[in-house]
């Protein structure tokens, strides 16, 4: 899984093959229950992935240049209530208010990505740092109370309306085609673009990218800050789904997505990793923690089926590609 | 002689390459026995089946005459085969001592370490070697040079009856080398069998009682080393006839000057350092182990900051503070240190020959011309005889030469007005050397100004117009092209003025 | 100079029935002339880093200590401390297991949520099947909210049954996608209780998003709720009085501190509220936003 | 910080640099408030290190083999409710439960090691399955209620206890004497064993090791077996300081015990690290903690100013050590 399978592209087997996990679980659900293989199941599975989804592809970035992020999760949050700050609280028309979440994610990336790239603070340390800063900073702006998007109307069609349900009949949320329009652009920037191949160089061996003369530094601050804006994404979808800007939300957020980064098959020590496994991760995720939920397992045993079917799942697909090769 | 080790009809393949083709070999003890083939030839894959690191699809291993099984190196060293990887395998975090004694520590109760133990017999055998080294030195710190001496001692300590050396030499300069044959010498005498791998032509007359020669992964022949003519052995090799050229050093009297280094210091490291490059020149550096050739190039290339000292690139100042501004000025970095410093293992050839010239290659908005970088990455390896199965293969899984070559076209695509080689051809076979002598001359011939460090004294003379010769962080002189060895190492051994031994 | 200081350990500061507790409590210290803080952990099951936040207020030398037990066994040494130390303590939301509080300032949860399984039981018309979607599986007021209701249904209301309940940490996506997963599972399902404000909201987004017809029951208010009740979304909602906790709280705190003697359990009440009695006094009294 | 500097020892100097970060808090905060260098604040801090504290020196171990352990948290909490069915369900003696304490740790933690070395799961992975099937099994085996230990007398005293105090008028609780034993066994292990040998090389060059004939699986396995009993001994140390086994806590101490051994200079690569960084990490945390609340700043101020703190220490810590360099 080098750089050039990185797109959503890749040869069919392989695609198939990175699949097969996520297919049994559907598959074994679907036995399983009837409620669970329907359409408004299906769409609630995949409204569930979107946001989670938007981070774990915008954390797939700086994971695949051998970094981490833990402050994806706040500083989704902290967009949501800037954009709720401008929106609301100034009462500006909509555009400004996703230019906002996107403009807020960018700059907290492009900080992060300044202590990193230029301070030379751990990944670990500069996120760890910029989470804690970050959720005090939601709960200080707001002064610990949401704010509501009750005067922006539409607001709520940003993750929850059905542009595509207007053409054909099947529901698919606007949050569900953001996450896939994301996904669809971060792989095209893997996959294409200089700033992608330099994503997968840092992390594959960073001071020979140095060495050939390229600006890490400039390179690593861009992804992070790309990174960041994917969270502001992230951000305006959360709010959109909860019609607010929930100030106390976040923490967390950041293993579920690293967790459905791994998943996918992206190394942790950076250098490789595709968007279209993070998306099977994120799914993986959802699809059971949906299906646990539609068979009613109870709550307990439910966070442990979870935790066993996670190493199984990434054990089957390990067994498969060491099959291949 | 008696028989140590002999293989039949080894046969291994890997996706979309097969590494060896029905491979035989045997050693006898007390003899060295080279093994020889152009890069990729299937020599390191051969040894690492030997060793255990990899089992073959086919074919019979027997040690003293028993056939045996070896699914693991621990498997392979209790039989008594001891290698010293191609690829350094150390822990870069450890101590030398640490390093050399892993797996095998000397223990006092409750799984304690005998730290003093492991420490003195470290320095013993370092002692034995001829080298100064403190068995408690990181090796993270350390030179190639010095790592692989590190290996060597390491594969010494096993007191192995079949000791493998996959390129030791690589590295090394002639004294280390000298230094190292030595020590062959003796294992020689006391019974052990060699299997010796090396690209250096006249080692294998001065050390080896037999050759074994492979090509493309099949068996070609062996022969007895004092009988054969090193032509033989080459044209054995590639299939046909090498053609030495001669230096022709240009008149280069009227030639711009391209770079100027004017009393250049850093640290303890680099002294006082001052010399000039024309256009067109190749500027050969010679000096023993540790001179400071390469953090003079670093220095030059911004990888490292410099105390003091002006640098004039086409007679303007400028100021390098990182690679990437060297690199807009106009000067190449061909690192020594390939692994580390040069390559991006995990990515395919075309990525690596592409990673210094990505802009020039991309839009407005930073897409890559994927088709044109493919073309471009066929062309080098073409041109440099590159084998991998296709421009889309990791590069770890090419083999050490064929890496080499990949970090050379990376520079030569990047068209550097001044271009610094730091070993170039370490671990490039015969062949690939030639071509990369004619590509230096050409470049030259064009315009480029170009240093050349090396360690291997008869490429410095046959490459370079002139020679610059360091000593301990010094550059204690600069001869002309083609001068002699003696005068050479007198400067590179001229240690504070005073020449010594 | 010398003003007293009452610091309120509680059990959490980020949500807003957190947020009108602290209301009341400076509400009271501003009257009272007295300097409140007010911290808690950022969820209810860090019972470990509520005790070493009782441990740092008590360094400093509080007049007397206002305290939400996540675990009342766990905190008793340090409530021994302030008790030798002559730091009066008061307990407040769910009160503490010992003797060592001088009063207790707190909502009955357990009948609180008895009452709004009565409202759920009125509103599906006493037959069908409810879920349960709490912020809490093991914490004091988590528990209770989920027993009371529970019990009740059981106690009193043969004819409805519990299908599932889920815990969604108050975490307001959270709930909603549990609210989504268990219209799933149950379509014929008649009504949803969310035990907190958190979950309410997830419930009614699940609801919503769904476009199920279910009867909503919550706890606590907030603007959210509130606006779906007006909207007809929830039902109703139980309501404790957290602005009167907190006030009643640092007033008893202040008297205990000054050798006074304190009443020793201040209950301060639950309400019922529905769109028809949102905008009585009384009721807007103890809702916040 | 090699292998050969791993112990609590190392030279003067180098112990110097390291604390500083946490002497300049400590002095700070003793000038902002008088109630903070006090006898009982000094040892409510410590207090608050020990069960961080102990879980950190376990993850150290980790970390140094280039691996993670996010099982840490549910782990602890785990075999805190297996000592509490071992004591107060069956009645059993004290030393039959910190047995118990510490072989579930260690039982879980080989579990998790043969996950990783043996079926070669990645750590991230493996332990967050962990971390999921321990925290349902907590609340499974405990029926989702505390588990109280009224019935064994003196269990208080093995965290809140002082032997110290009873021979010194230094009242140290016993919780930090047993981290600074724990610390100091680990520190010893590392510097001067075997085992401590081949944590260093395997997060070094495992390959390496590997070919150098080591079983690798082996040790990894033992390590992690280790890291799981440390573990077991947080869990005995949280439970006798809330005198009960709580089944729900554990989520999010993971977070806190990496980041006090990264602000501690473990490089989460591997390869390198110290107990004694690790101590210092888990001070500077609980430091922090503890003086902005006697400071009486407002929480959400807390968190932000703990962010900031973190960045700006490890910063510190690193212009110090280029410095020397
Ligand atoms: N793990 C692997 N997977 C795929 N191909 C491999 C692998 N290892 C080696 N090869 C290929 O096998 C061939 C033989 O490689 P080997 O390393 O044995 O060459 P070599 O003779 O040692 O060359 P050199 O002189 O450059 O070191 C090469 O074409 C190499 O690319
Ligand atoms: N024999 C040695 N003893 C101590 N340090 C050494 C030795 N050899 C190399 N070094 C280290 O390397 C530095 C200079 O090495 P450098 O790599 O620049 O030399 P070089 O001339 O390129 O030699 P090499 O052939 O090893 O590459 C020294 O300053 C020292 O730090
Ligand atoms: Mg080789
Ligand atoms: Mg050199």
């Amino acid at each position: 899984m080098s750089a050039r399978e990185s797109g959503l592209g890749g040869n069919a087997q392989q695609k198939l093959l990175a699949f097969a996990s996520l297919i049994v679980l559907v598959i074994g659900f679907s036995l399983a229950s009837p409620n669970f293989f329907q359409v408004s199941n299906i769409m609630a599975i995949l409204q569930a992935t979107s946001v989670n989804g938007v981070l774990a592809v915008g954390v797939t970035l700086i994971i695949i240049t051998g970094g981490i992020d833990l402050s994806i999760g706040t500083l989704m949050t902290f967009c949501a209530v800037m954009t709720g700050v401008v929106l609301t609280w100034l009462g500006m028309p909509l555009p400004l208010g996703v230019l906002t979440a996107v403009g807020t994610g960018a700059l907290c990336g492009f900080v992060s990505g300044g202590l990193v790239a230029r301070m030379k603070i751990p990944p670990f340390i500069a996120t760890l740092g910029m989470m804690l800063v970050l959720k005090g900073l939601s709960l200080i702006v707001t002064g610990t109370k949401p704010i509501y998007f009750n005067d922006t109307p539409g607001f709520t069609t940003i993750a929850q309306g059905s542009l595509i349900g207007q053409i054909i009949p099947l529901p698919v949320p606007n949050g569900v085609l953001v996450l896939f329009i994301v996904a669809g652009v971060a792989a095209w920037i893997l996959g294409r673009t200089v700033l992608g191949r330099y994503t997968f160089a840092l992390g594959s061996n960073e001071e020979a990218v140095r060495l050939s003369g390229v600006n890490t530094e400039f390179w690593k601050i861009a992804i992070y800050t790309l990174a960041g804006a994917i969270c502001g994404i992230a951000g305006l979808l959360i709010a959109s789904r909860l019609n607010s800007a929930q100030p106390a939300l976040g923490l967390g957020y950041e293993l579920e997505a690293i967790a459905a980064v791994v998943i996918g098959g992206t190394s942790l020590s950076g250098g490789r990793g595709t968007i279209l496994g993070t998306l099977i991760g994120a799914l993986i995720m959802s699809v059971l923690t949906n299906g646990l939920r539609v068979l009613s397992v109870a709550p307990e045993w439910q966070t442990v089926v979870t935790g066993a079917i996670i190493i199984v799942a990434v054990y089957a697909d390990q067994m498969r590609r060491r099959g291949r090769s | 002689m008696s028989e140590l080790v002999r293989m039949e009809a080894i046969d291994k393949s890997f996706p979309g390459v097969h590494a060896l083709k029905s491979v035989n070999f045997d050693l006898h003890s007390g003899e060295v026995h080279a093994l020889m083939g152009e890069n990729g030839a299937g020599k390191s894959t051969l040894m690492k089946v030997l060793s255990g690191v990899y089992e073959p699809d086919s074919g019979r291993v027997f040690v003293d005459g028993q056939e045996v099984k070896l699914p693991t190196p621990k498997a392979a060293q209790d039989l008594g085969i001891g290698i010293i990887h191609q690829e350094l395998a150390l822990m870069r975090d450890l101590t030398v001592a640490q390093n050399i004694w892993i797996g095998r520590e000397p223990r006092l109760s409750f799984g304690r370490i005998d730290e003093a133990k492991l420490n003195a017999d470290a320095a013993a055998i370092f002692a034995s070697m001829h080298i100064r080294m403190d068995p408690r030195t990181p090796v993270e710190g350390l030179t190639i040079a010095r790592q692989q001496m590190v290996e060597i001692a390491k594969a010494l300590s096993y007191r192995s009856r079949v000791l493998i050396m996959d390129e030791p030499t690589a590295a090394l300069n002639d004294a280390e080398i000298a230094e190292l044959f030595a020590i062959i010498r003796r294992l020689k005498a006391e019974g052990v069998g060699i299997i010796y791998i090396s690209h250096k032509m006249d080692e294998i007359k001065q050390i080896s009682d037999r050759v074994t020669v492979m090509r493309d992964g099949a068996y070609v022949g062996t022969v007895v080393a004092d009988e054969t003519p090193i032509s033989k052995i080459i044209s054995m090799m590639v299939g046909r006839e090498l053609k030495d050229e001669a230096v022709t050093i240009p008149d280069l009297s009227r030639a711009e000057t391209a770079l100027e280094v004017i009393d250049v210091s850093r640290g303890k490291e680099l002294k006082n350092i001052s010399f000039s490059l024309k256009k067109g020149e190749i500027l050969g550096f010679a000096g023993l182990m540790g001179a400071g050739r390469t953090e003079l190039a670093r220095a030059i290339f911004g990888a490292e900051p410099i105390d003091s000292g002006e640098i004039r690139v086409h007679g303007r100042p400028v100021r390098i503070n990182s690679p990437a501004e060297a690199v807009r000025a106009g000067i190449g970095y061909l690192s020594e240190d390939r692994k580390h410093y040069g390559l991006a293992l995990g990515m395919d050839v075309r990525a690596n020959i592409a990673m210094a010239s990505l802009r020039r290659h991309s839009d407005a908005i930073g897409r890559i011309d994927e088709a044109a970088l493919a073309k471009i990455a066929k062309d080098y390896i073409a041109k440099l005889a590159i084998r991998t199965p296709s421009d889309r293969q990791e590069l770890r899984l090419l083999s050490g030469g064929n890496q080499q070559k990949v970090v050379i076209a990376k520079w030569l695509l990047r068209d550097c007005d001044i271009l610094i080689f730091d070993e170039p051809t370490r671990g490039i076979d015969v062949g690939a050397k030639a071509e990369i002598y004619r590509l230096l001359n050409e470049l030259a011939a064009q315009g480029k100004a170009i240093i050349v460090i090396s360690s291997e004294l008869p490429e410095v003379l046959r490459l370079s117009h002139r020679i610059a010769v360091m000593c301990e962080g010094r550059l204690t002189g600069i001869l002309p092209g083609g001068a002699d060895q003696e005068k050479i190492m007198a400067l590179a051994t001229e240690r504070n003025g005073k020449t010594a031994a | 100079q010398d003003k007293l200081y009452v610091p309120l350990i509680s059990k959490g500061f980020q949500h807003q029935f957190w947020q009108a507790v602290k209301v009341g409590a400076d509400k009271a210290g501003a009257e009272l002339g007295v300097e409140v803080t007010f911290e808690g952990p950022d969820n209810e099951s860090q019972v470990d880093k509520q005790i070493d936040m009782l441990a740092a207020a008590l360094a400093k030398k509080p007049a007397a200590i206002g305290f939400a037990a996540l675990d009342s066994q766990a905190a008793i040494p340090l409530l021994k401390q302030a008790q030798e130390a002559n730091i009066p303590v008061i307990a407040f939301d769910s009160g503490v297991d010992s003797d060592i509080p001088l009063a207790t300032a707190s909502t009955d949860n357990l009948a609180a949520a008895a009452l709004a399984a009565d409202k759920m039981a009125e509103l599906i018309g006493g037959e069908g099947k409810v879920a349960v979607v709490a912020h809490d599986q093991t914490s004091r007021t988590g528990v209770d909210r989920r027993d009371g209701f529970v019990n009740r249904i059981k106690e009193s209301h043969p004819n409805i049954e519990v299908v599932t309940i889920e815990y969604g940490g108050g975490d307001h996506l959270k709930s909603t996608e549990i609210t989504k997963a268990i219209l799933t599972a149950n379509p014929d399902i008649k009504g949803i209780f969310g035990t907190n404000e958190g979950s309410a909201i997830g419930v009614v987004n699940g609801v919503k998003e769904s476009g199920a017809k279910v009867v909503v029951v919550g706890y606590d208010s907030g603007k959210a709720q509130k606006d779906a009740i007006r909207e007809g979304v929830m039902a109703g909602a139980i309501t404790q009085n957290p602005v009167g906790i907190g006030y009643e709280t640092v007033k008893a705190a202040v008297a205990a501190a000054k050798g006074e003697t304190v009443e020793k359990n201040i209950d301060t009440g639950f309400y019922w509220y529905d769109k028809t009695n949102i905008d009585n006094p009384e009721i807007s009294a103890v809702l916040y936003d």
